[in-house]
């Protein structure tokens, strides 16, 4: 009895011990990352938590920030607002100074509330209008806004290719809706209606009806806004079906899993994106490419190459003002930060990137290589 | 013809096709009031079938059901019980899951009116209804015997006393008209004495009785009137005697089945 | 129209070809399997594993596809059905769904969720005929659709092994007492599904690809066209596939192409409520 | 029957662990989150514990109710302004009219086709939230729902929002009770287990199954309206077939067609996932595995194993 008890003694004294030193000797910066790693959302989520795990570990690699070792709490929100809502409490009982989070719009809103409430950074990089425009005062946009690529792929359309009777085919989900609001505005400006709108459901296999109704008011071209699933459909069948006119794609279409699905399709598409990593001539991407590729064996988009650099402007911010919410809210606000995309400096509605490219695809032994045919900068200043 | 009263139930040509099987074709019969009146007949001969038309659970092709003064064809089975008909089935129906009272209180429902609201919110009328429920069921188990036994899982009752619980609920229901079908199937002989007398009893509370039942020595004991059917066609009908040594019946019926009468 | 007609068509012999199998385990067991879709995206991905990561060519892809949906098949019997086959359905239909869980995301943990898909036996041409142009895999999916048909017809009225499947889909006391053994006719049934799978995998591979969700997405779609047909009826499952198939493609075209699932789900709810035994199927009575 | 002594003293503790409960974990969001969430989930398994316990159907359809429950309240109390209270009861009415109305088809066919006709109804109500966008706000969904105001207190903290939850509870459980002891219940068991002996008895197979399918999704449509004031922002992703088959699965964990299984049975697989996170891309295949083990292994739920294990004991005690 009198052992048991002993080893008891000496066991609760040593996790006393583990606890100690983990606390005092190796102080740590604790970051939340929340995004989908679990379900269909994981497609997109599941790179960017890979570009946080970079990041970190390069900063960890060099000596910590500001010699303080970075810890990352990673949580999934699978697919649902209560996921992401679990995974937001996971990520703040750690006590995290601000947090990565994920690229879903309607996870974002619900966890906007106790973003507020706890007071706390929350960054993503996501495209939805909406998000800034209900004036959140601690969530950060480091992507170019559906307002930004929207305008610059039918400004594209209208005034690069002369396309005067587009046809519009979007997804249901709010990704679709809010860029359709934006395509219309822009179109409008531009006094032109199009001839036909078409709408699907992003788990749609087929595209025939839609797209036989839009061969039926003989537009002269097609903007998408859609994603990457249904995107390969959209333009597969729209050459399959034999309408031969150009496509205007949103960036999902850049996505590498895309062009495989395509195939020699993507010959002549236009996409918008805000970056590709894959074939940009810089050498910093294309090293950081290579390093991102033979780490986790995918191929990066985008969205991975924003997040890794939104992840950097964080760690900036920490080392400039400490694990601080408010003041890293504060330096945020104020500072910019050139990273591998480009650079980045927030608005009023904290709209970080403001700008985009369109790419244009062409086959080369069997693959797509794009080339980019327009630069667009929206920076308000 | 008539033991006493009027007819409480007349079946008239009645008929029913199964895809192009004719089971049941052209059967009249009347049962007259406060009466025990048995079907029967070899196997597949109709009588089971007769019964699920007259509880509504199959509708006739053809002919008519009048009980009441008021044909009562198309009805559904459920509104046939409110009518004044209960049944108790060959292949015992025991709700499983429920207690026998609970059994039993299940047939006293087609009798009551508290609405749901009240149910939930427990008002005074509810519980004063919900103990007339209870009340009735146990005199209709005392009434079989059973009333030891209502707070059983009614599936671990033994076989016969089943069918007693079965009868308890047909009784619960408030029948004028009571259906049994086979209610001695699987009953040992002290068992088929005990429910000779509860027929009897059952007749002497008012309530008339349909029959289908194949041990004969019952049937001769306790009926007033015997129906014979035979491949779906009525051969024969008079009170027991007559048919005991009715020549088409002994051909057609006790021929092929031995052992009987 | 026509361009609309043809896609349709193909678009229905693959939620056919999703259901043939489905109606095979749903005759030999009584229950709906949740977990067939997923089935049927494992045929696709078996093929995928084999052409990706051991660099096969289509064909030996197919063999093994062929081959580990056997296996699938078997594990699908002795894991989600046998252990529960004296219980209620409605505990094989849950399991099903279990099963659907697991396998789905298998898929998710295994493949990733990119979507992938699979070169088709006849290559990425296209056939023009008149107006109308269609990819010539629709034409195989045409032909192995009108084949696996008549093969499945021809299987059960005409060989011994079918007939004796058709008797235990039937009434499995009735079969034991022909001396069927009921439990290896029933796992052949599996098998036999599992197999049709990998079929009708590598059938919407190259169209569809090939992703975790799928699956979810096919089953449902056979649903409908299998509830329009007549519950375990090949016929009505044929031909509830193309009608159903035709129906989408000319719903978006020409209606809406915003409410087009709301339409399928309420052809479904009407056909339902007013023909709930479907255009083929036969009305069963109730025994007392 | 009446509730046995050991019953009534078992369920005070239950209910006094309950109310004391919060008081240990009131410093923890995480777990105070993790209670308010099980509390909702246990009324939702409430719900299909009506249909699948007391009718023996399968209804994958459950989030469809909870959807329309949540969206009403929301729209309600923002939209109107009406007080979050009435909004909820008027909301849960609602869910249960719905329910009604998809019961006069849904009654009359049984097995497959109902699970089916489930199916595609949840379908329907969340394909339909996610395209009538003027309403429902699309994939957006409502945000910054207001929390429940009662009188002057504004029920914000989780800690508070955990004994609203636990007040619906208690009605959702005294309801049940009372449904079971009562006519109701006991006309849907039978015609659960024998739905044309039942209707011989004189029970009205559609008005029973009708009544049972409004108070199913009255108590839906009440989880909905509680989880949509309790996140504050609601949107079509969250109400998709799988909230359905988590629903399902949770009533046949703990043992359907008991007072106590959805209450064990949300709890348990409401911690279990998330115990499962520890193990991030494979906890959905665990749990697929493990619903296959339970129908093979327990098929009658937590419930039937304890039942089992009473027996046992009590068959000792009898030796």
């Amino acid at each position: 009895m009198k052992k048991i008890v002993g080893n008891f003694g000496l066991a609760l004294l040593s996790a006393c011990a583990i606890l100690f030193f983990s606390t005092a000797a190796f102080a740590r910066i604790d970051v939340g990352v929340i995004g989908s790693m679990t379900s269909g959302l994981a497609l997109l989520g599941q790179r960017q938590i890979n570009s946080a795990i970079l990041a970190a570990e390069e900063w960890n690699a060099k000596g910590g920030i500001n010699g303080e070792k970075t810890k990352l709490a990673i949580e999934d929100s699978g697919k649902s607002t209560t996921q992401a809502m679990t995974a937001l409490d996971r990520v703040l009982a750690e006590n995290v100074c601000a947090i990565l989070g994920p690229i879903y719009s309607f996870q974002l809103f619900a966890m906007f509330p106790e973003i507020n409430k706890e007071g706390v950074p929350l960054l993503s990089t996501s495209g939805t209008r909406k998000l800034t425009q209900m004036g959140n005062r601690w969530y950060f946009r480091l992507y170019p806004h559906d307002g930004i690529t929207k305008r610059a792929y039918t400004l594209f359309a209208v005034e690069e290719l002369g396309c005067t009777r587009p046809a519009l085919m979007c997804v249901t989900t709010e990704y679709g809706k809010s860029g359709y609001k934006i395509i219309m505005d822009v179109l409008k400006s531009k006094g032109i209606k199009p001839v036909a709108v078409t709408w699907h459901e992003k788990s749609d296999k087929d595209m025939t009806g839609q797209l036989e109704r839009i061969r039926r008011a003989h537009p002269s071209c097609i903007i998408s806004q859609a994603h990457p699933p249904d995107t390969a459909q959209i333009i597969r069948q729209q050459y399959e079906l034999g309408i031969n006119i150009p496509h205007i794609a949103s960036s999902a279409a850049s996505m590498p899993t895309v062009h495989k699905l395509v195939g020699k399709y993507m010959e002549g598409v236009y996409v918008e994106a805000a970056a590709i990593p894959n074939y940009d001539p810089d050498p910093k991407i294309q090293a950081w490419t290579k390093k991102y590729v033979k780490k986790f064996r995918t191929r990066p988009d985008s969205f991975a190459l924003l997040y890794y650099d939104t992840a950097n402007f964080l760690f900036n911010a920490i080392k400039a003002v400490g694990p601080d919410r408010k003041k890293i809210r504060d330096w945020l606000e104020k500072n910019s930060y050139k990273g591998l995309a480009g650079r980045y400096k927030f608005d009023k509605e904290h709209n970080g990137a403001f700008f985009a490219i369109i790419v244009q695809y062409h086959m080369k032994n069997g693959k797509a290589i794009p080339t980019v045919v327009k630069k667009y900068d929206f920076t308000p200043e | 013809m008539n033991t006493s009263g009027g007819a409480l139930i007349e079946v008239e040509d009645l008929g029913i096709r199964f895809g192009g099987l004719l089971a049941v074709s052209d059967v009249s019969f009347h049962v007259s009031e406060g009466s025990i009146h048995a079907l029967i007949g070899p196997n597949g001969a109709g009588k089971t079938t007769i019964l699920n038309m007259i509880s509504g659970i199959y509708r006739p092709s053809r002919g008519k059901i009048i009980y009441g003064g008021r044909n009562i064809v198309g009805l559904p089975p459920y509104m046939v019980t409110r009518e004044g008909i209960a049944r108790t089935f060959q292949n015992i129906q025991v709700f499983e899951g429920l207690s026998v009272l609970e059994n039993v209180m299940v047939a006293r429902h087609v009798r009551t009116s508290v609405n749901l609201l009240s149910t939930i919110l427990k008002t005074p009328k509810a519980r004063r209804e919900e103990k007339s429920i209870a009340d009735k069921a146990v005199e209709a188990l005392r009434f079989v015997g059973l009333a030891d036994r209502k707070d059983m899982d009614a599936m671990n009752l033994p076989y016969g006393q089943k069918r007693l619980m079965e009868i308890a609920r047909a009784l619960a229901t408030e029948p004028h008209l009571l259906l049994l079908d086979e209610p001695s199937a699987g009953m040992n002989e002290a068992e088929v004495l005990n429910l000779v007398n509860f027929i009897n009893q059952i007749r002497e509370k008012g309530i008339t009785v349909i029959l289908i039942e194949h041990n004969m020595r019952l049937v001769m004991k306790i009926s007033d009137r015997i129906t014979v059917l035979d491949f779906g066609e009525k051969i024969a009908e008079g009170p027991p005697e007559e048919i005991q040594n009715d020549p088409r019946v002994i051909e057609a019926y006790l021929g092929t089945e031995n052992g009987y009468a | 129209m026509i361009q609309e007609i043809v896609s349709g068509l193909s678009i229905g012999c693959i939620y056919a070809m999703t259901g043939f199998g489905f109606v095979l385990i749903y005759n030999a067991v009584g229950a709906v399997n949740f977990a067939y879709g997923e089935i049927v995206m494992f045929g696709g991905y078996f093929g995928y594993l084999a052409i990706q990561s051991f660099g096969w060519s289509l064909g030996l892809a197919f063999l093994f596809s062929i081959l580990a949906m056997a296996g699938l098949g078997i594990f699908n019997d002795y894991f989600a059905y046998f252990p529960m086959r004296h219980r209620p359905v409605v505990t094989v239909i849950i399991a099903s769904i279990g099963l659907s869980i697991l396998l789905r995301n298998s898929a998710l943990a295994i493949w990733g969720p990119d979507p992938v898909k699979i070169k088709s036996f006849v290559g990425d041409q296209l056939v023009h005929i008149g107006n109308v142009v269609f990819p010539l895999h629709q034409l195989l999916i045409f032909i192995v659709t009108a084949f696996i048909f008549v093969g499945q017809v021809f299987f059960f009225s005409r060989t011994s092994i079918g007939r004796k499947l058709e008797a235990t889909a039937q009434d499995q006391e009735m079969a034991k007492l022909m001396g069927i053994k009921v439990n290896r006719m029933i796992l052949l049934t599996f098998v036999l599904a599992a197999c049709l799978a990998s079929i009708a995998g590598f059938l919407l591979a190259p169209l569809w690809f090939l992703e975790p969700d799928v699956g979810l997405y096919i089953i449902v779609k056979a649903f409908i066209a299998i509830v329009i047909g007549g519950f375990g009826s090949v016929y009505g499952l044929m031909a509830g596939g193309l009608f159903l198939g035709v129906t989408e493609v000319l719903v978006a075209s020409h209606l809406t192409s915003e409410y087009k699932d709301v339409i399928s789900f309420l052809i479904l709810v009407t056909v339902l409520i007013v023909l709930p035994q479907g255009f083929f199927g036969e009305k069963v009575a109730e025994k007392v | 029957m009446g509730f046995t002594k050991r019953q009534m003293i078992v369920t005070l503790i239950c209910f006094a662990a309950a109310v004391v409960l919060p008081i240990f974990f009131r410093g923890s969001r995480y777990y105070m989150n993790l209670f308010n969430l099980a509390g909702i989930f246990i009324i939702l398994t409430f719900s299909l514990n009506y249909i699948h316990g007391y009718l023996g159907l399968i209804s994958i359809g459950q989030a469809g109710f909870f959807a329309i429950g949540a969206y009403i309240t929301a729209g309600l109390t923002m939209g109107l302004g009406i007080n979050y209270f009435p909004a909820l009861l008027l909301a849960s009415i609602a869910a249960a009219l719905a329910g009604v109305l998809l019961g006069l088809p849904a009654s009359r066919i049984g097995g497959h086709y109902f699970v089916l006709i489930t199916l595609a109804f949840g379908e329907i109500v969340r394909l339909i939230i996610l395209n009538w966008k003027e309403v429902t706000h699309g994939t957006n969904g409502v945000n910054n729902i207001p929390p429940p105001r009662l009188g002057p207190l504004l029920i914000e903290s989780r800690f508070a929002y955990y004994y609203l939850v636990l007040f619906f509870i208690i009605v959702t459980m005294v309801v049940a009770a009372s449904v079971r002891r009562s006519k109701y219940g006991r006309s849907m068991l039978a015609t659960k287990v024998g739905e044309l002996a039942a209707n011989v008895m004189g029970i009205n197979p559609l008005s029973t199954k009708l009544i049972n399918f409004g108070i199913s999704s009255f108590f839906a449509g009440l989880a909905g309206g509680l989880y949509a004031s309790y996140i504050g922002s609601i949107s079509p992703e969250a109400f998709d077939v799988d909230l359905s088959v988590d629903i399902l699965t949770m009533t046949l964990v703990g043992g359907s067609g008991t007072i106590p299984g959805p209450v064990i049975g949300a709890t348990a697989l409401v911690f279990l996932k998330e115990w499962l996170r520890a193990v991030k891309e494979y906890y959905m295949i665990i749990y697929g595995a493990g619903i296959v083990l339970i129908m093979i292994f327990m098929p009658y739920g937590i419930m039937g194993l304890l039942r089992r294990v009473r027996d046992v004991i009590s068959s000792r005690e009898v030796r």
